[in-house]
């Protein structure tokens, strides 16, 4: 199908509106007081669906990403290319037994995995996925994620506790710390971008980072130096808060043998997994919307691309870079992740506060003083991290050696 | 909260530590009176991280180690009996199964202790070939344990495949030469058992050229990382005094700033013949283990580059060695070698007869376990995971 | 009843629910969870007159806001303290944390 | 609206009054942590929104980790080992019921106010406007005490062996 003529704005193209018109289609024959009740459902249904196959398929791309980084490679028995893999899996947990400890506590047990993905989910109901495309639009809605998804690691100690297993106990202490370290600079990272976007709604902020300087250069938060700052300390948070390596210390394969999931089988050690993925995907999800434009697209030449494409490749290019960043890296120890936080993150999300702060107070500089404001922005980042960077390496370096005198 | 009470359990007595049997340990880290609630934990026979059926008593402050206890002999196979009822030839293969990383040199010292008791010759060929197989085995044994180290830092499996990579090309040399990948048994008494191709010498020789260049992208990779130094420095100190004292051997005692190499020391073999240096470390940490195990190999690179180039020509077995029937005359014979984990070695009494009356394995795994306790109080738990990797033990030769 | 009442109501019951808590339990960590709870309760009310009441404006709403945060740094003291107790006495009983001199 | 409160108060209630009658502390805790989300419920049903977001954030973010924590450290054990005196089990009851009856009946039969009209909802931004207007003071007042109470912790909970890096 060739168009007569091109949309005279991006927001009125087909493709762009296509889900908003699928919706219509869906509930028009409704009767008018039906109709809000059934698209809430369907939106629901819809991130259940999108989201659940995104965890699918994530774990079948860690599985082979790891495998390719690791010289082997990955799943591919289970249909082509091991495309059935997932399914196949889900398939084996939910025939697998489910074995409860009999010391366990057996309602905490049973609710831990449930209460994990629950609160996973909830926080994807304000994530503005494209155009007009957000479940439930709210003033705070910000600060409706963080509170949804502050609760995730009480449902790691629940579990860790409920087994009864020494492992798992220790787990649970571990999740407790960190949780109680990572909070603060997560929520302090996001204060800067609520600062100079002047709102607590995610829609707002998304529309906030709307248009270029000069056509090329997106005004994303990332892009800016308070903004990368920020951003950099958000995903360190977001790592250590899905429990994903380096700070995989709940977990923590070779010390704790698997830490709370130690007495979970089947159906339940798939619903922590599936935890795991979506908690991922909201964070992901929250910091492509607070600091890379959300759905906004990089170039005004690229917007005949769908807004809801251009979140997903966002989205997908973060949860990639998770996968990365555990192939690599050896975990911390827990006092070592507890100094990270606390005399680290926690100081630079402070100074980048103040740095936002400035930044959104001379929002109107403009030619010779925007320059300028970009290199006191700039200097409010590079200063601090190489004072705070300093201090937390000390002590640690590379050596030389010497060889015994024959 | 998981505990019972400690008094009613036996725990309280925990509390107060005792010396340790070489008495050297330090007091600074036994807990104060009424310190908090103690946990007990038994990390294995089955665990990820201790390499095998082993098993650590440990007790937590939190995730403070206040004791550990090494709890060994689930693989316990009688080794030492069977060696006692079995002809000289006959024990071969069972050394392959102590160390089952490095079957090449503990056949080798074995063969040292018997060709000493029986005073029978090596030709030369067969001393380079020993000296060949040995420094292969180092780098396979090296290279396992960096990759292992790495996995028990918390890697998820990336290093370990990589030195898996460069382990699967050693065992492919020594298949082709042996016919089986890890229970070689090579060694013979006065040579080795197969001689050599020169194709077999062209693949020796390329791997050996290539190993540098994986030596290198491995610790571009990890010996700077930020994290491996921070989980790595400063963990796990082994001071030089309880080294010796504990009869440390190999990378851990080196480590430690102790620079005693059998090959420098006796002198065996043809290794005077060849050039090359003992790394040291200073701290004795387990950075330092780890390093110089990775200097450790820079040298076997070379020196397998100096025995390939220097092989002689000749048999590979002396024409006067007997290798069955044989009856050593009544006496007794230690034969070691610097295996890739220390010292190993073999005593043997004979008493004139087809079997030794008394064999007996000196295994450096063992014997460097026995300062696990020394090393991991007062760090948590997953130092003592790490420090327990950067020891290299292989329990075939801790429980024999 | 009205949706004023509701609240006071349950404001009432959660703040006799903590004053229990209280004033039975003799553990010093629901001590605290109890003095959280009587705020909860407290706050409660400042909404409840807030968007029910004879309309005085937003001070309700902000007076929470403020109660909320010297609420939490309440239970992080408060919890530093009982931690402490128990590593001098051994004991979280808020009965024999009564001398002054440890 | 009312029946909506009175379901949603009841979600409240029961948790907070199973968690002052269970042995078990971290159940205790678990279920103060259920009341608390009850409570942000109720508060996002009356309309207060932002205040329904921060209590989630502080109570179940915050201040539930640091009982769990506290609850954990000083292991009290499975079941709490510190059952109340009778008698002080027994004054505490008569006090609750009389407390019960009292308030409940104070606030509900003989509330004079009149029952207006809900007053419509503040707007975040006014409520912004209010913090960093006439309040600024109360609320840099406020951080400060945070920022106290957190060191005074800190300097609480801390081991008094200075060697170990704080982890609580």
């Amino acid at each position: 199908m060739i168009l007569a003529a091109a949309p005279a704005s991006p927001a009125d193209a087909w493709l762009e509106r296509a889900p908003v018109l699928l919706r219509d289609a869906l509930t028009g024959w409704l009767p008018d007081a039906l109709r809000p009740w059934v698209a809430a459902l369907l939106s629901i249904a819809t991130i259940l669906g999108v989201f659940g196959l995104l965890f699918a398929y994530m774990t079948l791309a860690e599985r082979k990403i790891l495998g390719r980084i690791q010289n082997r490679p990955g799943p591919n028995r289970t249909g082509p290319f091991g495309l059935l893999q997932p399914f196949a899996d889900a398939i084996k947990a939910l025939t697998k037994e489910d074995i409860v400890p009999r010391a366990a506590d057996q309602v905490l047990h049973f609710l831990a995995p449930v209460v994990l993905v629950a609160l996973s989910l909830i926080g994807l109901a304000v994530i503005p996925f494209g155009r007009n495309l957000v479940a439930v639009e709210m003033e705070a809605s910000v600060l409706y994620f963080f509170a949804a998804g502050a609760a995730t690691e009480l449902a790691i100690f629940m579990a860790g506790w409920a087994s009864r297993n020494k492992y798992s106990l220790l787990a649970a202490m571990r999740a407790l710390a960190q949780l109680i370290s990572y909070e603060v600079p997560l929520l302090l990272s996001v204060v800067p971008v609520i600062v100079v976007a002047g709102s607590l709604s995610t829609t707002d902020i998304v529309a906030a980072q709307g248009g270029w300087a000069a056509g090329l250069w997106p005004h994303w938060h990332a892009l800016t130096p308070w903004g990368f700052s920020a951003f950099a300390v958000f995903m360190v948070a977001a790592l250590a808060e899905s429990n994903r390596s380096p700070f995989d210390l709940p977990e923590a394969e070779s010390e704790l043998i698997a830490g709370h999931l130690t007495e979970y089988s089947g159906f339940k050690y798939a619903l922590f997994f599936m935890a795991e993925y979506l908690g991922m995907a909201a964070l992901s999800a929250m910091a492509v919307t607070l600091f890379l434009g959300g759905w906004q697209a990089p170039l005004a030449v690229l917007e005949f691309i769908p807004s809801y494409a251009w979140f997903g490749v966002k989205l997908l290019l973060l949860l990639l870079g998770f996968i990365w960043i555990r192939a690599t890296f050896p975990r911390l120890r827990i006092d070592q992740l507890t100094r990270l936080s606390w005399k680290f993150l926690v100081p630079l999300a402070l100074v980048n506060l103040i740095n936002g702060g400035v930044w959104a107070a001379t929002a109107d500089w403009t030619g010779a003083a925007a320059v300028v404001r970009w290199f006191i922005s700039a200097l409010g980042v590079v200063v601090p991290f190489i004072f705070l960077a300093r201090s937390l390496s000390a002590g640690y370096g590379p050596r030389t050696y010497r060889y015994a005198s024959p | 909260m998981m505990l019972p009470d400690p008094a009613s359990t036996g725990l309280a007595r925990v509390r107060k530590i005792e010396g340790s049997a070489l008495g050297l340990r330090t007091p600074a880290f036994a807990p104060e009176e009424g310190a908090g609630d103690l946990l007990e934990v038994s990390l294995g026979p089955h665990h990820p991280s201790t390499h095998g059926v082993f098993r650590m008593d440990v007790v937590l402050d939190g995730e403070r180690i206040v004791r550990l206890k090494p709890v060994f002999g689930y693989l316990h196979r009688n080794h030492e009996k069977l060696g006692e009822g079995t002809s000289y030839l006959g024990s071969m293969p069972y050394t392959d199964r102590l160390d089952y990383l490095n079957s090449m040199t503990n056949n080798w010292a074995y063969a040292i202790a018997v060709e000493k008791l029986a005073g029978i010759a090596v030709t030369e060929r067969a001393e380079y070939i020993r000296v060949i197989l040995a420094e292969l085995s180092r780098l396979l044994n090296h290279t396992c344990l960096a990759g292992f180290l790495m996995q028990d830092c918390g890697c998820s499996g990336t290093p370990l495949m990589y030195a898996f990579r460069e382990r699967e090309k050693i065992l492919d040399l020594f298949e082709s030469l042996s016919g089986s990948r890890m229970m070689c048994n090579f060694q013979r008494f006065g040579g080795c058992r197969v001689d050599p191709s020169a194709e077999w010498l062209a693949a020796t020789r390329k791997l050996v050229d290539g190993y540098g260049a994986f030596l290198d992208e491995f610790e571009a990779l990890l010996s700077g990382n930020e994290i491996v130094m921070a989980r790595t420095q400063g963990v796990g100190r082994l001071p030089a005094a309880l080294a010796v004292n504990a009869g440390v051997t190999g990378p851990m005692l080196r480590a430690s700033g102790v620079g005693h190499d059998l090959r420098k020391v006796d002198g065996y073999g043809v290794y005077p013949r060849f050039n090359f240096r003992v790394p040291i470390g200073r701290e004795g940490d387990v950075y330092d283990r780890y390093m110089v195990r990775m200097l450790e190999m820079r040298e076997s690179i070379s020196i397998l580059d100096q025995a390939l180039r220097g092989l002689p020509g000749g048999p590979i077995l002396d024409p006067k060695s007997k290798q069955r029937g044989l009856r050593p005359k009544a006496g007794e014979a230690y034969g070691r070698i610097e295996g890739p984990k220390g010292e190993i070695g073999f005593f043997l009494v004979s008493d004139g007869t087809g079997n030794p009356t008394r064999y007996r394995v000196r295994a450096p795994s063992f014997v460097n376990l026995t300062i696990l306790e020394d090393l991991c109080l007062g760090h948590s738990v997953a130092d003592a995971v790490i420090i327990l990797g950067s020891i290299d033990i292989v329990l075939g030769e801790v429980d024999r | 009843m009205s949706p004023l009442h509701v609240c006071l109501a349950l404001s009432a019951a959660l703040f006799c629910t903590g004053l229990v808590a209280v004033l039975v339990r003799g553990n010093a960590i629901l001590v605290l969870l109890g003095v959280e709870l009587m705020l909860n309760a407290a706050n409660l009310n400042f909404i409840a007159f807030w968007r029910f009441g004879p309309g005085g404006g937003e001070v309700g709403l902000v007076f929470v806001l403020f109660s909320i945060a010297v609420a939490a740094a309440e239970a992080a003291v408060g919890m530093a303290l009982v931690i402490a107790v128990h590593r001098h006495l051994r004991t979280i009983r808020v009965a024999a944390a009564n001398r002054l001199k440890g | 609206m009312t029946l909506l409160l009175a379901v949603l108060a009841l979600v409240c209630l029961v948790p907070a009054v199973a968690a002052v009658l269970v042995r078990n502390l971290i159940h205790s805790a678990l279920l103060f942590v259920l009341a608390w989300l009850g409570l942000a419920v109720f508060y996002l049903a009356v309309g207060a929104e932002f205040i329904a977001f921060a209590h989630a954030l502080v109570y179940v973010g915050g201040v539930s980790m640091v009982v769990l924590f506290a609850v954990l450290l000083t292991r009290p054990g499975r079941v709490d080992p510190l059952p109340p005196p009778s008698t002080q089990r027994a004054i505490g009851g008569v006090a609750a019921v009389a407390l019960v009856a009292s308030m409940l009946g104070s606030s509900i039969f003989w509330t004079r106010l009149p029952s207006m009209e809900p007053i419509p909802m503040v707007s975040l931004r006014r409520l912004g406007e209010l913090l960093a207007g006439p309040y600024l003071v109360a609320l840099l007042l406020v951080g400060l005490i945070l920022t106290v109470a957190l060191i005074g912790g800190l300097l609480l909970a801390a081991p008094r062996r200075p060697s170990e890096g704080g982890d609580a």
